[in-house]
């Protein structure tokens, strides 16, 4: 097993160059140029300064070039500096991202604890009342933008029953410490979590449903029966067991979501997440900060698939790993 | 205690689909006794499966066992409730099945599987199992035992599966064990030796096998006493000698003249015209009468019932206990 | 309905023949049986029915702007009010659910072609194709959604006409999705790769596409039908999101996403409902349908589901 | 329960189609030009007095208000959706919200005060030498740091020397691209010359900066540009401004308040400074500005979880705020304006007809109001309202563009564009399409897009719109250049002599790749004006040159004024003493704010 994660590990070098590759060229064929959106309308400077700060930056010299000179950094661990915040971006990425993946942390334990459970007895009690109402609930989830799903519990919560915060992470001017703190946060992370949750439990009830409705037909379910286990077990030991392997892909697939941010719900609920550093550094075509992140994000996805393919083993003796 | 292990008395298990009622057991008797084998024939639809299932009470939606008793060891198992059920299943009646190839859990080592019944019923601790399985598993004739244990079902051959399947059953050493249709998804080599293993069993745990085939050579070869069942009903009940030396009802005679045998060189296979009649659809009379080359008018609108014409020998059939009287 | 003769002679007639069901007339008996699957279906061919009508079935232009009337509540020449320029709405959304669903269906399209291609081939065959097929999978899984979205809408901005940019937007939602179902379609045939059945099938000497697209693909119909229903609400959410991003279809072009983006503020929430309830409750009903719909093809299709 | 709601949601749909398909068709009853007029009109009209005269709009104070119950009651918190970058430093300032805590902490040489004079603030005076090119200040000696050092001469030439730095990338470099040594300064890497001829630190409290060319509007690089920053603190070598960038959140100021507490994305806290020089002290003890949302902000302020609102122009949010009870509103005409600006050098906009044409085609007025629902006016010359060169007799000489169909198809006829029998106007083969480039900003535009299409069809103008997000539509009109007929964009001014904006904007000088002169437009008449108007020192005769320059471009007309608004801001009516306009707003006026218990 440790050769095979090694090989595949070696195996990512490349394909991380050549995400490298493709990022850098579609970052930069994204019309706009970032001194131009920094300086802003009737900034009054002229034109040969402006030439003069893009030479500074290299953004005057050609894109293979540029390309070369931000390979070199990013080996030495340098993200370059973000032009929007005229700082270091691994100084402006660490402000903020650690914020998403508490909210995505806790979407993610809520989102898995509530619908594997609710699936699996949607699967055994098929068309049965629960099941319908979870199969309606859930589509309800994915049908509704989330920033009018986000809006529609502010007014409803925040603003006529006042019992959550409208937006941001901690009360402004607060001095709270310690669990008081703590419990501040919690309040303001109630509503983003029901949005980010019952956004994503559409898919996940409907995946765990669907494999254990695999499962439950399968031949070894009835000889468990037959060997007097009680119905709980033969449900959430051996059917669960072999349902677990699709749900396993799911869990890969989620790890990149911790911490890519949801840009529109951190943006409705002004949490101070990654995802809108993010989305004004496209917006402001703030290459480092964006090549970073996506970088980032490639590599955790990469991650994610590689921890897809050891689960599928783990969980389906089945698999050989080759 | 009575001196049968298992008495069927007039069991109904009908399946109730938006199509209408199947009775895919209509009507069933039948008694076993200790250590015995009793063989039950049929082509497949005629309710067999069925039949093991209901004993078992694990038939599925949307079929229930509406009527009748099953007398296990003077109990009626259609009274016990779902947890008495579950100490008997595996413990004194358990079960093996068709296709081994799916009939253990992928994801479970084979070892675990056995060790999993063991616990529930002799509530051993892991080792004591283990070592329990080891011991049946070399019992059901699997060399490397120890090895096997802690293979993977995929690991191994379709026979070595069906051997697995019947280690656990008999793990708890039952007092009866039903088969449906142990060898028909394995090849001839290998259904000789899992026949021969049962045997071998029945005399060492004195388990009585409640065997369901569609194959008159196991039978032959394996039963004590014979049912033979069509459409839900048994049509003729007798010692497996009787059987066949003097197969009486025109269904059993028709079976018993397609078994291809060596000495007979015609070339094509008798075999019974028409076709099993539509469960919705089922004849008002006897349900053979159709396809029943002796049948008389009353066989169209009466059904027969199961009468003794020979000690041990039952048939249910106008012309056939006429003929004898 | 037939009448009551007729139905007792094809018993009749059925008793005899022995009953011989082809493939679709199973499924689609089997469709039957589940009430909400048929719901879902008679609901969302209402809705386009409604959205292909719309021409006839409303008397006003799109896009007329009518400043008399601005911000009108529902009324009879209204069904469903006006908005802020007086246009009728119910037109708006009537035409708002041609694009939305149009976006919907294709970029599904787009992802399942791509999808089972991908999972299927590199699934089956494994070795060194499943890992460059994979590995472009990943590469096209990693780029990200928004900066493409805004580096393709700009460069094509003003040489694309609205209409082929609303493709242009789809192909995009479609193409960065379908790694995700390639995957799942992968999985699932590396575990269907070892069963019997597959033996067969080399035994009978089929030939690889067959075997992949005639036998395999359609046992992991299940995920592929799953994945295709939420695609499709996915794709009208990424739609709607990009409007709230500004990138999406291009006022005064309505979709059902972005007129519900542009009815979300608090004034409207509060005080015209019929500006935000319609669009979002159409979104609803199609998403619903469509994955009910879904649900029951599932079951229906899957042999063993009902045995 | 569930079959329940399924059957309603069946019958909703039956109903649905029935009611469809039994309906009769309607024709659309009244005609479409007429009616826009009287609406237009009934909603501007209200909406103009409430412009006009009444500045601020008092609330009733016995309506309860959630804010005196709020935990942090002493505290003044203004919701902004902006968005903080940290950078509090006046060098690498660069956004609205940064900029409200730069003026809290820190001062400036000189500011304009809420009529638009120049006050001063750290300089207790100002004389400019015979030549008009030397600029000498004489500081005032009592001002001190929050550390409690004196602020001297040589902080304000090191503020000065900070934007001049050779690797200096932020956005103030014009300030001093203008004195004398700039260039020589800003091209030295190697850090061999130490300050700019043009700055000359005279004694620990006077400082004199000389220009190149003497003229008026050179003042305005003192006025409330660069706030100055103490070399003790923030001191860098030649050349390395990271050092500078690496304190850009950390504050050592002289202004009114220091910084308390930074939380990057949610909050900036501060508090009173102690060693505040100025004569006036702050009264309100912590002030916090808190990140918000567009959409949320209204709630909060009406929740009392926020006390202000700067800049406000939704009318709906005006709305709401109205209904709490306990809203202040302060009305200021804003200090610039929206505007569609024409590609004078692209076919067909190049001809100045067809531009006037589309003016006049479209119904600005009815856009206004019924947007603005009356809270804004259209322009005809690209000024800000409150540019003392925008003179009452100048707005009476000016043609106004008000929407004249007929006259704009005259105009449209007369450049050679025939109607065809399709209704579009044709010239030699070509049909007369305008396309537009615009930034995606959904609510306004899309009401623009709509009337516009509307409009120029009746005219015979085929309308193109192309939507992008803000830095394509940027690189579009500063770098490509072509490709477009029109492009939208807002601009404000933070000055009443915009001589500078205006020459940067549209002398010819400036139509080259990167420069600010978008509208490509080139008129000698129009250069020598705005060469004079940055020039003349006497007030008299530069207002003669606004009005000339004004009514030139009036008549050339390469941009299409969409609207010069006005701002509201939305005060918690708890806060007291307050008085704002477009170039003053709470952040110049805190000391004279307090909160009423």
């Amino acid at each position: 097993m440790l050769k095979y994660i090694l090989r595949r590990l070696l195996q990512m070098i490349p394909v991380i160059l050549i995400i490298s590759m493709l990022l850098f060229i579609l970052v930069q064929a994204m019309p706009g140029d970032p001194i131009q959106a920094y300086l802003g309308v009737n900034s009054k400077v002229n034109p040969e300064v402006k030439e003069r700060i893009k030479a500074k930056l290299g953004l005057d010299k050609p894109i293979h070039i540029q390309y070369i000179m931000w390979l070199k950094r990013m080996l030495t661990g340098d993200f370059g500096e973000s032009i929007e915040y005229k700082r270091p971006v691994s100084e402006v990425i660490s402000q903020f991202i650690w914020n998403t993946f508490l909210l995505n942390i806790v979407v993610f334990i809520l989102a898995f604890g509530i619908s594997i459970p609710v699936g699996i007895i949607c699967a055994v009690k098929k068309y049965s009342r629960t099941d319908n109402f979870w199969t309606v609930f859930s589509l309800i989830g994915i049908s509704m933008p989330s920033f009018f799903f986000g809006l529609l519990l502010i007014f409803g919560f925040a603003v006529n029953l006042k019992i959550f915060p409208i937006s941001g992470m901690i009360t402004a001017g607060s001095r709270y410490t310690g669990l008081a703190y703590a419990l501040d946060v919690a309040k303001h992370m109630v509503l983003p979590t029901i949005v980010l949750t019952i956004g994503s439990l559409a898919s996940l009830v409907r995946y765990v449903r669907n494999s254990m409705l695999e499962v439950i037909k399968q031949d070894y379910i009835r000889t468990a029966r037959s060997k007097g286990l009680s119905e709980k077990v033969v449900i959430y030991r051996h059917a669960f067991r072999n349902a677990l392997i699709p749900i396993v892909t799911l869990i890969g697939i989620w790890i990149p979501t911790l911490f890519t941010g949801a840009i529109i719900t951190e943006r409705v609920f002004v949490w101070p997440g990654i995802g809108r550093v993010l989305y004004h550094g496209v917006i402001m075509r703030d290459y480092n900060i964006v090549m970073t992140l996506n970088m980032f994000f490639a590599i955790l996805m990469l991650m994610g698939n590689l921890l897809q393919d050891i689960g599928y083993a783990l969980v389906d003796p089945r698999v050989k790993v080759e | 205690m009575s001196e049968f292990l298992l008495d069927v008395k007039n069991v109904k298990t009908h399946f109730f689909t938006d199509k209408g009622v199947v009775k895919a057991v209509d009507g069933v008797d039948f008694k076993i006794k200790k250590g015995e084998t009793l063989g039950i024939v049929g082509e497949s639809g005629s309710g067999k499966s069925v039949t093991s299932m209901s004993v078992m009470q694990l038939v599925e939606e949307p079929g229930k066992t509406i009527e009748g008793a099953i007398k296990f060891k003077g109990e009626d198992l259609l009274q016990k409730t779902t947890e008495e059920m579950q100490t008997i299943r595996g413990n004194e009646i358990s079960m093996i099945f068709q296709e081994p190839m799916t009939s253990l859990n992928p994801v479970f080592k084979v070892g675990e599987q056995i060790m999993e019944v063991l616990m529930l019923h002799q509530d051993m601790s892991r080792e004591e199992a283990k070592n329990k399985a080891i011991e049946m598993l070399k019992i059901v004739g699997i060399p490397r035992a120890e090895r096997v244990v802690d293979d993977y079902p995929h690991q191994l051959s379709g026979g070595m599966r069906q051997r697995v399947m019947i280690a656990m059953a008999l793990a708890c050493e039952p007092s009866l064990l039903i088969a449906d249709e142990p060898t028909t998804a394995l090849d001839v080599t290998i259904q000789a030796q899992i026949l021969q293993l049962m045997n071998e069993l029945k005399k060492k745990l004195g388990t009585a096998i409640m065997l369901i085939t569609h194959d008159l050579g196991v039978v032959a070869q394996m039963a004590d006493h014979v049912i033979v069942m069509y459409c839900g009903k048994v049509v003729e009940d007798a010692p497996v000698e009787e059987l066949f030396e003097n197969p009486s009802h025109p269904y059993t005679k028709g079976l018993m003249k397609s078994i291809p045998s060596l000495d007979d060189d015609k070339r094509r296979l008798d075999s019974i015209e028409g076709m099993v009649p539509h469960p919705l659809r089922l004849p008002k009379g006897c349900y053979f009468e159709p396809r029943c080359p002796y049948a008389i008018e009353k066989c169209k609108t009466h059904k027969p019932e199961l009468k003794e014409i020979a000690s041990g020998h039952k048939v249910s059939c106008f012309v056939a206990t006429e003929e004898v009287r | 309905m037939k009448s009551e003769a007729i139905k007792k002679a094809d018993a009749q007639k059925k008793n005899e023949e022995q009953e011989v069901v082809g493939l679709w007339e199973m499924v689609w008996a089997n469709f039957k049986k589940n009430k909400l699957a048929v719901f879902g279906l008679i609901a969302i061919s209402i809705l386009i029915l409604l959205v292909i009508l719309a021409p006839i079935i409303t008397p006003y232009e799109r896009d007329a702007v009518d400043l008399l009337n601005a911000e009108q509540p529902p009324s009879m020449s209204h069904w469903l009010g006006t908005d802020e320029l007086g246009r009728d709405y119910f037109t708006r959304i009537l035409y708002g659910g041609r694009i939305s669903l149009k976006v919907g269906l294709f970029s599904v399209g787009v992802s399942l072609v791509l999808g089972i291609l991908f999972g299927g081939v590199s699934g089956f065959y494994g070795g060194w194709i499943d890992n460059i097929l994979m590995r472009i999978a990943e590469i096209i899984y990693s780029f990200p959604f928004l900066p493409l979205a805004i580096t393709l809408s700009a460069i094509l901005g003003t040489k694309v006409s609205t209409e082929n940019k609303m493709y242009m937007v789809m192909v995009i939602i479609g193409v960065l999705r379908f790694p995700g179902l390639a995957r799942m379609i992968r999985g699932q045939i590396l575990t269907l790769r070892e069963q019997e059945f597959m033996q067969a099938a080399t035994a009978l000497g089929l030939s690889d596409s067959r075997k992949i697209f005639r036998h395999l693909i359609p046992n992991t119909f299940a995920y592929i039908i799953v994945n295709a229903t939420l695609g499709v609400a996915g794709a009208i959410m990424s739609e709607s999101a990009l409007s709230f991003l500004g990138l999406g279809v291009v006022p005064p072009i309505p979709t059902w996403g972005n007129m519900v983006t542009y009815a979300t503020r608090s004034y409207v929430l509060k005080n015209m409902p019929w500006l935000w309830i319609p669009p979002g409750f159409c979104i609803f009903i199609a998403v619903m349908s469509i994955n009910l719909m879904g649900d029951g093809l599932r079951d229906a299709v899957d042999p063993k589901s009902n045995r | 329960m569930f079959k329940r709601s399924l059957v309603f949601l069946l019958v909703f749909c039956l109903i649905f189609t029935l009611a469809l398909s039994g309906c009769s068709k309607e024709t659309n009853s009244d005609s479409q030009g007429s009616g826009e007029k009287q609406v237009a009109d009934q909603i501007s009209e209200a909406g103009q007095q409430d412009a006009q005269n009444v500045k601020k709009q008092e609330s009733d104070s016995t309506v309860p208000n959630p804010a005196k119950t709020r935990d942090s009651s002493n505290t003044f918190i203004v919701g902004d959706s902006g968005g903080f970058k940290g950078q509090f430093i006046s060098a690498y300032n660069s956004s609205v919200t940064d900029a409200y805590v730069m003026r809290l902490c820190f001062s400036p040489l000189l500011r304009y005060n809420n009529k638009g004079e120049i006050e001063n603030v750290v300089a207790k005076s100002y004389e400019v030498s015979e030549d008009h090119k030397t600029f000498t200040f004489h500081l005032r000696d009592d001002v001190k740091f929050s550390d409690g050092t004196p602020l001297t001469a040589k902080d304000v030439a090191f503020t000065y020397h900070t934007v001049a730095d050779p690797s200096y990338d932020g956005r103030h470099i014009a300030v001093v691209q203008d004195i004398v040594g700039f260039d020589e300064y800003n091209k030295d890497k190697e850090g061999k010359i130490k300050f700019m001829e043009g700055i000359k630190v005279i004694d620990d409290y006077t400082i004199s900066f000389t220009f190149k060319e003497a003229l008026r509007i050179n003042i305005e690089n003192f006025i409330g540009q660069l706030y100055i920053m103490p070399e003790h603190f923030y001191g860098f070598e030649k050349g390395h401004t990271e050092e500078l960038k690496a304190k850009q959140h950390e504050i050592l100021g002289s202004g009114p308040y220091k910084l308390v507490k930074f939380e990057p994305g949610q909050f900036v806290e501060m508090e009173i400074n102690e060693n505040y020089f100025g004569d006036k002290k702050p009264q309100i003890p912590r002030v916090i500005i808190k990140q918000t949302e567009d959409s949320t902000q209204t709630e909060e302020l009406v929740a009392g979880q926020i006390d202000m609102i700067a800049g406000e122009i939704d009318p709906d949010k005006l709305e709401i705020a109205k209904e709490a009870g306990f809203i202040d509103f302060y009305k200021y005409p804003r200090s610039g304006y929206g505007y569609l600006k024409f590609n004078c050098q692209e076919e067909p906009t190049n001809d100045k007809n067809v531009r006037k044409a589309l003016v006049y085609g479209f119904n600005r007025k009815a856009f206004v109001d019924t947007f603005f629902k009356g809270l804004a006016k259209t322009q005809d010359v690209p000024i800000n309202q409150v540019a003392w060169g925008y003179t009452k007799e100048l707005q009476e000489k000016l043609t106004s563009y008000d929407y004249n169909p007929e006259k704009a198809a005259e105009l449209l006829e007369q450049a050679g564009w025939k109607l065809g029998d399709d209704g579009y106007r044709y010239k030699d083969g070509k049909k007369l399409t305008i396309h537009i480039a615009s930034i995606a900003e959904a609510e306004m535009w899309e009401m623009v897009a709509g009337l516009m299409a509307e409009n120029y069809k009746q005219i015979g103008v085929e309308l193109e719109i192309s939507m992008m997000d803000f830095n394509s539509l940027l690189t579009k009109v500063y770098d490509e250049r072509e490709g477009f007929n029109m492009y939208s964009m807002a601009v404000n001014f933070y000055t009443p002599d915009p001589a500078q904006d205006l020459y940067s904007n549209w002398h010819s000088k400036f139509d080259i790749q990167g420069g600010d002169n978008t509208a490509r437009f080139r008129n000698d008449k129009n250069d020598e004006l705005l060469v004079e108007l940055r020039k003349e020192f006497d007030l008299d005769k530069a207002k003669k040159l606004y009005e000339e320059w004004a009514l030139n471009i009036n008549d050339e007309m390469p941009i299409l004024i969409l609207y010069a608004n006005l701002y509201t801001d939305l005060v918690n009516n708890r806060v007291k003493g307050y008085n704002p306009t477009a170039i003053y707003n709470w952040s110049h006026d805190i000391v004279n704010m307090y909160i009423e218990e």
